[in-house]
């Protein structure tokens, strides 16, 4: 099911010329490992650092629903969970293919490795898309945050419990959030053209693999954050 | 400090040695992904009253510890980086218990202490919620809601 | 102008103790204040010593640093055990001042840009100037009408802050008659220091004459003429804060948050409603529902509503009318 | 044999490793460098920059004082005097001063490392910095802001263009800017966990780590924890007063308490990123100048670490009396507590190094002891405002000013500017006049302590914070502090001018002119790019003034106070046998 991999670290050898490894290692690591490691180090603890970033808003999350749980399930009924549930699948199918880039990078297939990373693009892109089409949706019916909150009924969904005057927190709430993992995600679209291009020049190789595999990360992350945001917006 | 090259490197030998997992085993990991999401839609037709919160959240982290798992390699990964995710998690838990220890708990000692409502007369507090506050063109103190949406705290 | 009257205290480090609520909270000071003198001399000491003791010289070579794990315990141990009695003593005395007596007399306390107002059970309200009776349990039950605010009684040792769309109460009972002073001690904008209050704590027979008259003007004939009771109620109501000593317009030079008064009555002025004549009912409408016309320039500070009996309004009507 | 050697170590052909980093010139030089000293340079004066600033507003809001009434400007111009100080002090001085400004320049040296785990990470973080500082000064261009650097809601948020009952100063900009410099600031704790972790040179066990590295690892995790809780605290404030949210402005539904929540949740750690490091580097000054390793050395290491698990789980101190519930109340008191236990810990530690040292009072010292005799004022009238019913008296008086001043500037400052003269000779290469130093040290001690007592007094008696004007009877305490604030301006003007009188005209300074056993010291005056000219391999710990040689202590040592000490020249360090590595 899985097998160790073992980079080349003939390169690495020093010889009487003063140079110092491969291109790719970085003056001041001493070895790929070193630079491995501390790479992959640093990015879990950013990612460390963004799901605190998250952890504002689930804090919030958790105040208003506990304080109103009737309004949080009257504007939940808002929400399409056709849409976000498409887009679940679509998250983390990209999730799956960004992993498949790491292990094609990982055993040194440059082609499929661009693949993979242009499919974890389109899905990020078909996200969006989905993301929009239900934005709109909310902007016509007049859901929208704190002081801009003017429902109108001819555009709510019908049968759905009647919204409470302070339902505008509510969407406060889904609009910061939903908006700020939106924003990761097309950070995280930025970061994997910038690998695609890096991959396409074929700076990638088995023993060197280490921003396909942090850029993955990153995503991953933009993913598990979703994994959470599906459920508790809309499915109360 | 200078490496060596092995067929069967040690620990020490300055290379990369990540795990590579085969791909039916992410195919795997993706499958069981799509059937807890399809469980958790699927769940949210079923009332199942207060139990609700606590099935989505168990679903939603099986599905978060899945990916945290394999598609991140953190089963594999340094056993250090593990301990970075699982610290932060637990400092979420500490902003997420202490933040509601307070605003779960507001009026419990005293009922006229840090509420919204005062129990005794039923009276909202000045320049609390008002629909539309803003927009109407900010009368000061205008009549409270009393329309449910400031409920006090029990 | 701040004109309270100053506060003598017997004790340097505190202002006088005027309520049940200080002397706990004036003990539990002062035993953490000596813990403390003790502390920063012993470590002082300690530090001078050592200084003076190993300073350097030539040829002596400093100990090598050993393992004092006993010592190191004792040092964690003992502030630990030490801790948990401050703790108590801070949270008992908490605790006690946490939940109001039975019966204690209910007094509102609304906070709002730049002043205090007290309303009394029988519904009258009272700018500027709380009077209690010497002994007599209260329950103060604090909110806000704009931003934060917090109510402060040093004499008394009590602080709550007062938060929009949110109750909370003080409680206590005066034990020294005399003038204590509220503050605001949450920042609220411009004239937060300002937002001020005085406390008279009266003795009983004082207090039942003074309630008699409450929400009445309070004194001779003269002093109730109704510009001067309007004077009166006019710095109370803290509008000196906003709109200047004497209605001016200027704080300390500089333009005012709120619109100058004096000459203001009979003039025309642009509003954002619409042009306005100010007369009586416009001077009425602005002191009840100070948002409906504000005079152009003045929008981006809202003015609170003020809620008066009519005697009073007539007074502070009469108080700028007579503002040239 | 050496103990502490070096490696032939591998460099790159366009660098001369040899060469000190400060020899290339030109603008472009710097901007573009990826030398974590030189970016650390680039910080320190960008904070030295913040903090003229700062202390500008914090004169002007002293003199204000000076009198009843109006002295010298109007209210609302007071009320963002004391925010803008606030403001700057906070974010653009105390939390970027020691981590960012001086761990960038030593943490690598004492790490034996040739950089930075992520050098262009490091550059990133500066421009963020710069990026965020751009906000804040379009902010102050703009009017500034006059919510004090808290950005208490509703007051901040609740916009008076859309009928709102809060400020109308330019707020957006002001928090936005908070917001970038977070980011700054978690970049840099990142790079340095990573650098700690993995970057540490041969034989550096985390045994052997300097107390100084200890605090700054310390420091990191308190700022990649907390620092992003801090950045969507100011984001929600942001699209609360530009959209209205509705989750901090009650008027709109929301809870101004939970506003404060969110935004201690990373101030008070924020407390810890600003003191932490400050106890590293007094722990290293102590240890150079009583030449021994400070007693209770892990003690003191785990005690970093504690604070910095601590400072996550007592906010709540901060909302003793702002309608928080009585539940959350007791927690927090409790957890206050705890954090006197590592604090003690490290001052009895500290006071215990000077027993059977070899104390020698040179200025860096001076900063240090000062640290330890204000940090414990500052860290035990903590004690006053831990106790939850002294605290209702005091919350929001002048005491709680004084104290935290006492435990900032006492602290951090005193840490900071303490550092800036121990490492100076290093990475400037330049002595500077001890003489000059002391008079500065003795201004600045003499003129903070009159200052912030008068505050402690006056805040006891009842005194609010943020007052424009005051009772008569506060009248004399305030004149006694404003005084003291010039005394204290004045000693920090000398310690400028001596700082740049060294810059132009100081002796050249040797390679260690403490006599410290510590690894930036056995590094050539200003050092490599590279940091060592050899890659550093460590057989014995950077306290361990038993196995170090006399070359390594005394080569340029030359104390004033004791010229004889030295025993003789020691003779110039050739760089050192190889062999016992591979």
């Amino acid at each position: 099911m899985s097998s160790e991999a073992t980079a080349n670290a003939e390169e690495h050898a020093h010889d009487d010329h003063g140079h110092h490894g491969p291109k790719w290692l970085a003056h001041h690591f001493d070895t790929p490992a070193q630079q491995f490691d501390a790479a992959k180090l640093g990015m879990w603890v950013f990612l460390a650092q963004e799901l605190l970033f998250f952890s504002g808003l689930f804090v919030a999350y958790g105040v208003y629903r506990s304080w109103y749980p009737e309004m949080f399930v009257a504007a939940s009924h808002q929400l399409d969970k056709i849409m976000g549930g498409t887009n679940t699948i679509v998250l983390l199918f990209s999730s799956f293919t960004a992993a498949m880039a790491v292990r094609s990078s990982q055993l040194g297939k440059q082609k499929a490795t661009g693949n993979y990373i242009l499919i974890t693009i389109f899905c990020a892109c078909v996200f969006l898309v989905i993301k929009y089409f239900e934005y709109t949706h909310k902007f016509h019916a007049g859901l929208l945050p704190g002081r801009f909150f003017h429902p109108h009924a001819e555009h709510l969904v019908a049968g759905a419990p009647a919204l409470p005057a302070n339902t505008g927190s509510f969407f406060s709430i889904y609009f910061m959030m939903t908006g700020v993992h939106g924003v990761h995600v097309v950070i995280g679209i930025g970061v994997l053209i910038w690998i695609w291009i890096r991959n396409n020049r074929g700076e990638f190789s088995k023993e060197f693999f280490t921003p396909v595999d942090i850029v993955a990360l990153y995503w991953h992350l933009v993913d598990l954050v979703w994994i959470y945001l599906f459920p508790l917006l809309y499915l109360i | 400090m200078a490496s060596q090259t092995s067929l069967h490197p040690h620990k020490d030998d300055g290379a990369v040695h990540a795990h590579i997992s085969s791909s039916a085993f992410y195919v795997a990991v993706f499958m069981a992904l799509i059937a807890l999401t399809v469980l958790t839609v699927g769940q949210s037709y079923v009332d199942l009253g207060r139990l609700n919160l606590i099935v989505v959240i168990l679903i939603a982290t099986t599905k978060a510890s899945l990916v945290v798992s394999f598609f991140m390699h953190l089963r594999y990964d340094n056993k250090f980086n593990a301990l970075i995710f699982i610290s932060c998690i637990f400092f979420i838990g500490v902003f997420f218990a202490y933040t509601m220890n307070d605003t779960e708990r507001r009026g419990e000692l005293d009922g006229d202490q840090n509420v919204r409502v005062l129990p005794k007369t039923g009276e909202d507090a000045p320049g609390g919620f008002v629909p539309h506050a803003a927009s109407s063109g900010g009368e000061h103190g205008a009549a409270p809601t009393g329309s449910g949406a400031a409920p006090a705290h029990h | 102008m701040l004109s309270f009257q100053p506060v003598e205290s017997d004790n340097f480090q505190l202002p006088p103790s005027m309520a049940d609520t200080a002397p706990p909270i004036d003990k539990a000071y002062d035993f953490i204040f000596w813990f403390s003198v003790v502390f920063t001399v012993a470590i002082t000491a300690a530090l001078l010593y050592f200084i003076v003791k190993y300073k350097r010289k030539p040829g002596v070579k400093p100990e090598p640093t050993g393992h004092f794990m006993k010592l190191e315990l004792f040092w964690t141990i003992t502030p630990t055990i030490f801790i948990f009695f401050l703790f108590h003593a801070g949270f008992t005395g908490y605790i006690r001042n946490a939940t109001a007596a039975e019966g204690a007399t209910e007094i509102r306390v609304r906070g709002k840009k730049w002043s205090w107002e007290f309303e009394y059970p029988t519904g009258d309200r009272e700018p500027g100037e709380l009077t209690l009776e010497l002994g007599r349990p209260y329950k103060m039950i604090i909110s806000s009408e704009d931003v934060l605010h917090s109510f402060y009684i040093p004499e008394f040792r009590m602080k709550r802050d007062a938060v929009p769309g949110q109750y909370s109460f003080i409680q206590f009972t005066p034990t020294k008659a005399g003038v204590a002073n509220v503050f605001c001690a949450e920042y609220c904008g411009t004239s937060h220091s300002g937002m001020l209050a005085t406390v008279k704590i009266l003795p009983p027979a004082e207090y039942k004459e003074w309630e008699k008259k409450l929400g009445d003007c309070q004194g001779g004939a003269e002093e109730c003429e109704p510009a001067k009771w309007g004077e009166r109620l006019f710095v109370k109501n803290g509008c000196t804060t906003c709109h200047g000593a004497g209605g001016t317009g200027e704080i300390g030079g500089s333009k005012s948050p709120g619109p100058k008064l004096a000459g203001l009555f009979g003039r025309d002025e642009n509003t954002t409603a619409g042009p306005v004549h100010v007369d009586e009912n416009y001077l009425r409408e602005s002191i009840l529902r100070p948002n409906a016309k504000i005079v152009a320039g003045y929008a981006t500070v809202q003015m609170p509503p003020f809620v008066m009996k009519d005697k009073q309004l007539d007074a502070v009507i009469a108080y700028i009318k007579s503002l040239k | 044999m050496a103990a502490i050697t070096t490696t032939p170590g591998a460099h790159h052909d366009d660098v001369d490793p040899n060469a000190s980093f400060l020899e290339k010139k030109g603008l472009m030089s710097w901007l573009v460098t990826l030398d974590h000293k030189r970016i650390g340079i680039m910080y320190l004066i960008s904070v030295t920059i913040a903090f003229l600033l700062g202390g500008i507003f914090a004169l002007l809001v002293r003199a204000e004082l000076l009198t009843q009434g109006k002295t010298l400007m109007d209210a609302d111009t007071y009320n963002k005097m004391f925010s803008l100080h606030g403001v700057v002090m906070v974010f653009l001085f105390i939390i970027p001063s020691i981590p960012a400004a001086m761990g960038n320049i030593i943490l690598p040296i004492q790490l034996g490392a040739k950089d930075v785990a992520f050098p262009k990470l490091n550059l990133l973080s500066l421009y963020i910095y710069w990026f965020g500082a751009c906000f804040g000064l379009y902010s102050m261009i703009n009017g500034g802001v006059d919510t004090g650097w808290t950005f208490y809601t509703p007051y901040s948020s609740s916009d008076p263009a859309h009928g709102g009952v809060g400020t109308a100063t330019s707020v957006i900009p002001m928090t936005l800017a908070a917001f970038i410099m977070g980011f700054s600031s978690i970049l840099t704790g990142v790079n340095f966990i990573a650098t700690v972790h993995k970057m540490r040179a041969p034989g550096l066990t985390w045994r052997r780590l300097t107390l100084f590295t200890w605090a700054l690892y310390a420091t990191s995790i308190i700022q990649v924890l907390a620092t992003p809780v801090l950045a969507i605290t100011l984001l929600l404030l942001t699209m609360e007063r530009f959209l209205g949210l509705g989750i901090f402005d009650p008027r709109l539904g929301g809870d101004p308490v939970l506003y404060q929540h969110f935004f201690w949740f990373y101030s008070h750690p924020a407390v810890y990123i600003m003191i932490v490091p400050g106890m590293g580097v007094v722990s290293d000054i102590l240890a150079s100048f009583s030449r021994r390793e400070p007693v209770g050395y892990m003690a003191i290491a785990a005690s970093s670490l504690g604070l910095a698990l601590l400072g996550f789980l007592v906010w709540g101190h901060h909302l003793f009396v702002a309608g928080m519930s009585e539940y959350a109340t007791m927690v927090f008191s409790a957890l206050t507590f705890l954090v006197a236990i590592p604090s003690g810990v490290k001052v009895f530690n500290w006071v215990a190094t000077l027993y059977k040292g070899s104390i020698s009072l040179q200025s860096p010292m001076l900063w240090a002891l000062s640290f330890i005799f204000l940090f414990t004022i500052g860290g035990l009238t903590g004690l006053f405002l831990g106790m939850l019913a002294v605290d209702v008296h005091l919350h929001d008086t002048y005491f709680v000013v004084a104290h935290f001043h006492y435990v900032m500037v006492g602290g951090t400052v005193m840490g900071f500017v303490g550092g800036l003269h121990y490492w100076w000779p290093k990475f400037t290469g330049k002595m500077y006049e001890e003489s000059w130093a002391r008079v500065g040290w003795f201004f600045v001690f003499i003129g903070f302590n009159v200052t912030f007592i008068a505050q402690f007094i006056m805040g006891s008696r009842g005194m609010p914070r943020r007052y424009y004007d005051y009772l008569p009877q506060y009248e004399i305490f305030h004149q006694v502090s404003t005084f003291g604030s010039w005394i204290l301006g004045f000693g920090f003007l000398v310690l400028m001018v001596m700082f740049i009188r060294s810059l132009m005209n100081g002796k050249p300074a040797p390679r260690n002119p403490w006599g410290s056993a510590a690894l930036e010291w056995q590094t050539p005056t200003p050092p490599p790019t590279f940091n060592f000219v050899k890659d550093p391999v460590l057989t014995r710990g950077q306290y361990d003034y038993q196995l170090a040689t006399d070359d390594e202590l005394y080569e340029g040592f030359d104390d004033p106070l004791f010229p004889g000490l030295r025993g003789g020249k020691a003779p110039v360090k050739k760089a050192a046998a190889e062999g016992d590595h591979g």
